[in-house]
């Protein structure tokens, strides 16, 4: 039959940047599917790159599929799976975490890691001072996470602020909130936390607020671009003053570029990079979008 | 796995049974000692504070898992079950302020709701268990993917997060403390005492320790063992619902990464402990003390920047292990033949 | 043939050996030793240390102090078991079998036959079958233990034994749990054995037997030796007496009339289970009841069913003229029926828990104060047990595992008596129990049956059942064959109805 | 937790027992039925075989599982395990390449390296549990977590990779086909066999169970119990060893996310298939059965998307645990009285 039947890939949500990725995809899911009749979307999540290179390989067998948009749950293990599907004639989109090997994807969607970090960095820098102290909550130990931690660390590099230490709180909330309450038992002088991610945020606002040492300027910068976060940006909370954009959008335009490279003329293929916007209370407005689970 | 009790003579029982209860004392002192001596800040009382706080929610479901494991069971759906009731909790209590307002009243609403779930899920392990005739392993394993995906599904995903204003009435029960301790800590001390006294005073944990020694023997002695198994679970559950209670305003918020682990870090505890995994030997006291050790291990590795952060799991598994070794490992006498 | 034997040095000896568990001395410098072709046998009140000195010559505890000759020459024998290879074989006193393995496996296990490194089952199943076939035992070597009884558990531990090819053959009570019937079969291998020159070591309570089979007896009083001649220079009486230390007055007690008029306090009507059918009985208020039959007649299943233990497909029980259908022993209990089971490993005591937890275990609702366990009220509890039963444990926190067997039969005695039943079924009351507590044992049933209780005796001991028994039913292959009062109790009526040489389905 | 095997009659026992072998075969068949009948594909040549592949690395190592756990062990650390030992394979071979070259050479030397990882991570948990004297629940949750831990430290938090051109080598191991079967399929049947073999047709096999069944007993037929805990530990790591050696060529990586729920997707295999948590009695089998019965459950979910992605845990807990139900319940007769 001539119905276009595309698989979409992608991580079992476990975090709530995840969950607004699902949101969007399943969003784009269903206005695509109505938008064109011909086109099947697929929606399949894993929860471990093994699970994932399976569910990829089902989405050849089984539904026999035309085009693959996928987000790695890592690029190296899943290299070879979306290879396979390449060889089939598949069109390939691969969304946030690149392959391992050039050339595979046709089309390449992504937010930028190491942006976040440096951006991040930067503003510590416009808000501290030499010797001022700041700790580092970071993610699951994965390239993302390193990615962002190393560019982070090359840009304070030298500015003299000193990183009192840094511990992985894993983007979960409870751990950021015992990794910080051990940080703030540990130094008595804090000045600033990079959290990262907003859901380590969350767990480190909440362990401040407990010692109260939320006050004194000290502030916390997260990422990602949580709602609540960029509502309490744009209601001009000062403990987390900035957000660094990561959008779990970025889903929803690899599929919308993908079914459009079926739909349209022109050439489609190519790299779609998004950027790590600093969110400040004068954009915020632009980035908020209350229906989002996320 | 309880090698070391088997085919000893008493008296190397004897001994190695002051050691037993000992042990992990000692070990949570030597714990403290390195605690202290890499930072004086260790011993601080809001670190203290924190260290009791942070043991109150898996101690408190090791008290329960004590029960069960002692009876013969296990129950891994522990962790996943916190979760599912912590997100239902939310739900309840988010949908009820609408009518009953931003008050106790529906804080109290919440926790009902908690205690309900709490032990209906205990009692459906205890029932698959029990009359289905299906392993404890795979009756809890199965409700711990069942448990774990609802939660998901609630939270689409993402997060469940407690009404705003809510948050305000719910979270003194984490943070504000009672006579210099914090509300989960007096919970936990609560439902320590409670539990050793149900297990070591009353006829019920008599059963208990009868069913995981010999379950025909228990049978022929006129106790109902489907029942006192069933309760088993029923109480973890109820233990899991007030370890979700104190859970729940710390962050206000439940996803499906709540609790993840907390089965194998609440089993643990309770091997640590003392308590014999196959049952028929069970010790809140040292339950306890396990739940306290771990909580202690990973406090301690925040403390220092010595380890590399991709080793705390090797230093925690090395901790564990020299833990229980030096508990039970014969000491002061040659070791009884293989 | 005794005076060339006597020539020999001992195959295996014992020198001043004692033996102490910590703190607790358990055997006192006692000597023993075993000559080839001989039949030793030890006795001694339950408690005096036999199984413990024949653990001590197997290897299975090392000894505190003295020596141990194998062949004259002093050793240190191995433990666990490995002293098998030196030829010294124990078949141990509590059952010594992998519940969820094979006959087969289980006799084999440690010295598998194999042939290309592969297991030669087949070889292994023949020779299992030719040992059965040779003690007349009808057992599939593919059944697993569980399924066994315990008679039949028994034997396999003996052919197990057997099958070694031990020069020294040591057996705790092997003959505890066999009738009559199998003991024959079972002695006329141990005749076989001696003759081939194999040294046997043997432990019975079971006086008749010590006097049939062994050529020297060796007596053991509170771990200390006491005598060691050939049989033939004791009585009956004499070996009793030196071994309880006092003179033994008639082994059953005078047995009271029954009223015939009095309450039935239990009627059974077409009892039909998995392995019973159409049975029915009655029980009289202060009537001793004896059941006998062979092994796996259905004795046990019948109480069982009553007792809420096993499902009952149909028939009518009646408690007091009441009819009642126990969903569980609490059931049982709560209605004042008590049974105790024979199987005290698998179903009675706890073995690693005290002697405490496991007396109080049955009635533990009469000792709850308020919320919680009344720990006075059960300490006074196990006090009044061990007077009342003479549980001897030199060691009052020992665990119930440790005790010596007849010491853990009374224990479980005392058990069921703890919770104050009205009637008590006592499945095999005196297995492994030496004749001073036996009679005590006696004693004690029919003053039950005086003060007005009702009692059930189910026994494969002959005499048990015609001594102390007012009625007796005789069961085969799950039916009531017929029922026996009065001058009719005896044995050759009994076996004649037990092997189906008479009697119908009796009903009531 | 082997409650139903307890204290029931001979006659019962026997009737349960055909469907307990015949259980996990039944249950499969109508895993097939209900995926044939969502999507005819399900049945394709390529589906089975992606099954079948799929289904080697928990099958292998639900064999060596079911060595550990006949024998009355418990081994939580196969999947950090896997995980560590693929990443030191491909650290090995990617040095190797240097000398060595791309060729069949590396690889061997990569295969080599992860066996004798493989047996010396098992004698490790073997030694620790019996010489140590450790619960061995306690033993393999700590190494579970070093290996884990081990495996980040290498990766530097992020991911191991093959080299490049060594993979083209290596790959067929997993992707080839050898008589219409993948490679790793050979691998599965050939452990199966020499497992099965062993269990029950070697003496080795018989002491496993005898140790699981009755360690005392075990004991006193002069059996080596330490000796031969050991063994199905090394055994269990043997299988690892096995089943990452196919894994590596998939992937061609290893991060700290590898093998992940591995242990407890292995346990659920033995058990589903019969094999008793608490030793004593151990199917090889069943174990396959069990291995395959997972990953079509998972296979399965992928056919559908009438079920929201969240709640694919949930059907997999329902269908693990009918699954179990169906062969555990006693059909055709009363139960017997609790
Ligand atoms: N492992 C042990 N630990 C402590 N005490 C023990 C142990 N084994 C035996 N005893 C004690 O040693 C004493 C002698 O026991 P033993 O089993 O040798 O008696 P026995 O003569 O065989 O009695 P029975 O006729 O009842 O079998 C008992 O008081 C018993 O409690
Ligand atoms: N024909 C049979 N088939 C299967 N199981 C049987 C059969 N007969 C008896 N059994 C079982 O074997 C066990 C032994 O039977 P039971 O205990 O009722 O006999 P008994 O007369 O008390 O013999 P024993 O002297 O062995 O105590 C019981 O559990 C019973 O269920
Ligand atoms: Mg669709
Ligand atoms: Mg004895």
């Amino acid at each position: 039959d001539d119905k276009i039947t595309i698989g979409v890939s992608y991580p079992t949500p476990t975090h709530a940047w995840a969950a607004g990725m699902n949101w969007h995809a399943e969003q784009a899911e269903k206005r695509l599917e109505a938008l064109y009749p011909d086109v099947d979307l697929v929606l399949v999540n894993s929860p471990d790159p093994g699970a994932q290179a399976s569910a990829i390989e089902d989405l050849v067998s089984v539904n026999q599929i035309d085009a693959l948009v996928v987000l790695p749950f890592e690029s190296e293990p899943l290299t070879d799976p979306v290879l396979n599907v390449k060889k089939t004639g598949a069109l390939i989109t691969v969304v946030d975490r690149g392959l391992s090997q050039p050339g595979i994807e046709d089309i390449y969607v992504a937010g930028n890691n190491p942006e976040l970090g440096r951006v991040s960095a930067q503003y510590m820098k416009t808000r501290l001072k030499e010797g001022d102290n700041i700790v580092v909550l970071r993610g699951i130990p994965t390239l993302i996470d390193n990615e962002r931690f190393d560019a982070f660390m090359a840009e304070i590099e030298g500015s003299g602020i000193n990183v009192l230490d840094h511990k992985h709180a894993n983007w979960n909330r409870d751990d950021g909130f015992e990794v910080m309450q051990d940080f703030l038992s540990r130094f008595p002088d804090i000045d600033a936390v990079w959290a990262q991610d907003d859901d380590i945020a969350i767990g480190v606002v909440a362990a401040l607020k407990q010692a109260g040492r939320d006050g004194d300027g000290m502030f916390v910068v997260g990422g990602a671009g949580m709602k609540e976060t960029i509502k309490s940006i744009m209601d001009g909370d000062e403990l987390i003053p900035v957000d660094v954009l990561y959008p779990p959008s970025m889903i929803a335009t690899a599929m919308d570029v993908t079914v459009n490279a079926f739909k349209s003329n022109g050439p489609v293929a190519g790299r779609y990079i998004l950027g790590a916007t600093l969110i400040t209370p004068e954009n915020a407005a632009d980035f908020y979008f209350p229906d989002s689970p996320f | 796995m309880a090698e070391t009790t088997a085919g000893e003579t008493k008296n190397s029982r004897l001994r190695n049974f002051d050691f037993k209860t000992m042990g992990p004392a000692i070990a949570l002192l030597i714990l403290c000692i390195i605690g202290f001596s890499l930072n004086s800040a260790f011993l601080s009382e809001g670190n203290i504070t924190n260290l009791l706080t942070r043991s109150a929610f898996i101690g408190i479901i090791a008290v329960g898992a004590t029960f069960v494991i002692t009876a013969g069971g296990i129950d891994l759906s522990v962790g996943s079950m916190a979760a599912v009731i912590a997100g239902i909790m939310i739900i309840v209590m988010n949908n009820a302020v609408e009518t009953l307002g931003t008050g106790v009243a529906t804080v109290l609403l919440g926790c009902g709701c908690s205690v309900i779930l709490g032990l209906g899920a205990g009692w459906v392990n205890g029932f698959l268990t029990t009359k289905g005739k299906i392993e404890a392993f795979i009756v809890t394993l199965g409700t711990m993917g069942i448990f774990r995906s609802l939660v998901t599904y609630f939270a689409d995903g993402g997060t469940l997060s407690l009404d705003f204003d809510l948050r305000g009435t719910y979270r003194p029960v984490y943070y504000e403390a009672f006579f210099g301790l914090p509300i989960p800590v007096w919970v936990f001390i609560i439902v320590s005492i409670a539990g050793w006294i149900l297990l070591n005073r009353t006829a019920f944990g008599r059963y208990c320790t009868a069913i995981g020694s010999n379950e025909a023997v228990a049978r022929y002695s006129a106790i109902k063992v489907d029942r006192i198994k069933t309760w088993t679970y029923v109480i973890q559950g109820l233990c899991v619902a007030l370890a979700t209670i104190i859970y729940v305003p710390r962050l206000g918020s439940a996803s499906s990464s709540t609790g993840v682990l907390w089965e194998l870090e609440a089993i643990a505890a309770v091997i640590i402990g003392g308590t014999v995994l196959k049952g028929g030997y069970g010790r809140i006291g040292g339950t306890i003390l396990g739940a306290l050790i771990l909580t202690t291990i990973g406090n301690i590795l925040n403390f220092t920047d010595m380890i590399s952060n991709y080793l705390n799991g090797t230093m925690q598994g090395l901790i564990i292990i020299v833990a229980v070794w030096l508990q039970r490992a014969d000491w002061g006498r040659k070791s009884s033949k293989e | 043939m005794l005076d060339s034997v006597q020539a020999e040095t001992p195959v295996l000896a014992a020198e001043r050996v004692s033996k102490s568990f910590g703190a607790i001395p358990v055997l006192f410098s006692v000597s023993f030793d075993l000559r080839a072709g001989e039949v030793h046998a030890l006795i001694g009140e339950n408690g005096a240390g036999k199984s413990t000195l024949m653990k001590v010559l197997s290897g299975f505890h090392p000894a505190t102090s003295g020596t141990l000759r194998v062949d004259g020459e002093e050793v240190t024998l191995p433990p666990n078991g490995q002293a098998e290879d030196m030829g010294i074989v124990l078949i141990h006193q509590e059952l010594n079998l992998a519940e969820q393995m094979t006959v087969e496996e289980n006799i084999f296990l440690g010295r598998e036959q194999s042939r290309n490194g592969f297991l030669d089952r087949a070889a292994m199943t023949e020779a299992v079958r030719k040992m059965f076939l040779d003690v007349g035992l009808d057992i599939s070597p593919k059944a697993r233990i569980s399924s066994l009884s315990i008679a039949e558990k028994q034997m396999v531990e003996i052919v197990k034994a057997m099958s070694r090819n031990a020069r020294v053959l040591i057996m705790d009570e092997p003959t505890a749990v066999l009738t009559e019937a199998e003991t024959t079969v079972f002695f006329a291998q141990v005749e076989k054995l001696k003759a081939k020159g194999t040294a046997i070591m043997f432990v019975s309570h079971k006086l008749q037997e010590v006097q049939a089979i062994a050529d020297r007896v060796t007596i053991l009083r509170d771990g200390q030796w006491i005598a060691t001649k050939p049989t033939g220079e004791f009585t009956l009486d004499a070996m009793a007496q030196m071994m309880v230390g006092r003179e033994l007055s008639d082994l059953y007690p005078p047995m009271n009339e029954a009223d015939v008029d009095a309450e039935r306090v239990l009627e059974i009507e077409g009892l039909t289970t998995q392995n019973i059918r159409n049975v029915s009985f009655d029980l009289r208020k202060g009537e001793v009841l004896g059941f006998s039959g062979l092994i796996g007649s259905g004795r046990t299943e019948v109480f069982e069913a009553i007792c809420g233990l096993k499902d009952i497909d149909s028939g009518v029980i009646r408690v007091h003229g009441e009819e009642v259908r126990f969903a569980s022993v609490a059931d049982a209990r709560d209605a004042g029926i008590c049974y105790l089971t024979k199987d005290r490993k698998e179903k009675g005591l706890l073995l690693e828990q005290e002697m405490r937890p496991n007396m109080t275990l049955l009635a533990l609702p009469r000792f709850v104060k308020g919320f919680m366990i009344d720990r006075d009220a059960e300490q006074e509890a196990l006090a009044r047990g061990i007077r009342r039963f003479d549980i001897r444990a030199r060691d009052p926190k020992v665990k119930a595992g440790d005790l010596s067997g007849g010491n853990q039969q009374k224990l479980l005695l005392a058990k069921i008596m703890e919770a104050d039943p009205k009637i008590v079924i006592i499945d095999e009351p005196t297995r492994g129990i030496d004749v001073g507590t036996k009679q005590q044992i006696y004693h004690f049933i029919a003053a039950l049956a005086a003060e007005g209780m009702s009692v059930v005796v189910i026994s494969s001991e002959m005499p048990e059942i015609i001594g102390v028994c007012h009625r007796v039913f005789v069961m085969r292959d799950g039916q009531i064959m017929g029922a026996l009062t009065g001058d009719a109790i005896n044995e050759t009526e009994i076996v004649r109805y037990a092997a189906g040489l008479k009697g119908e389905k009796h009903h009531g």
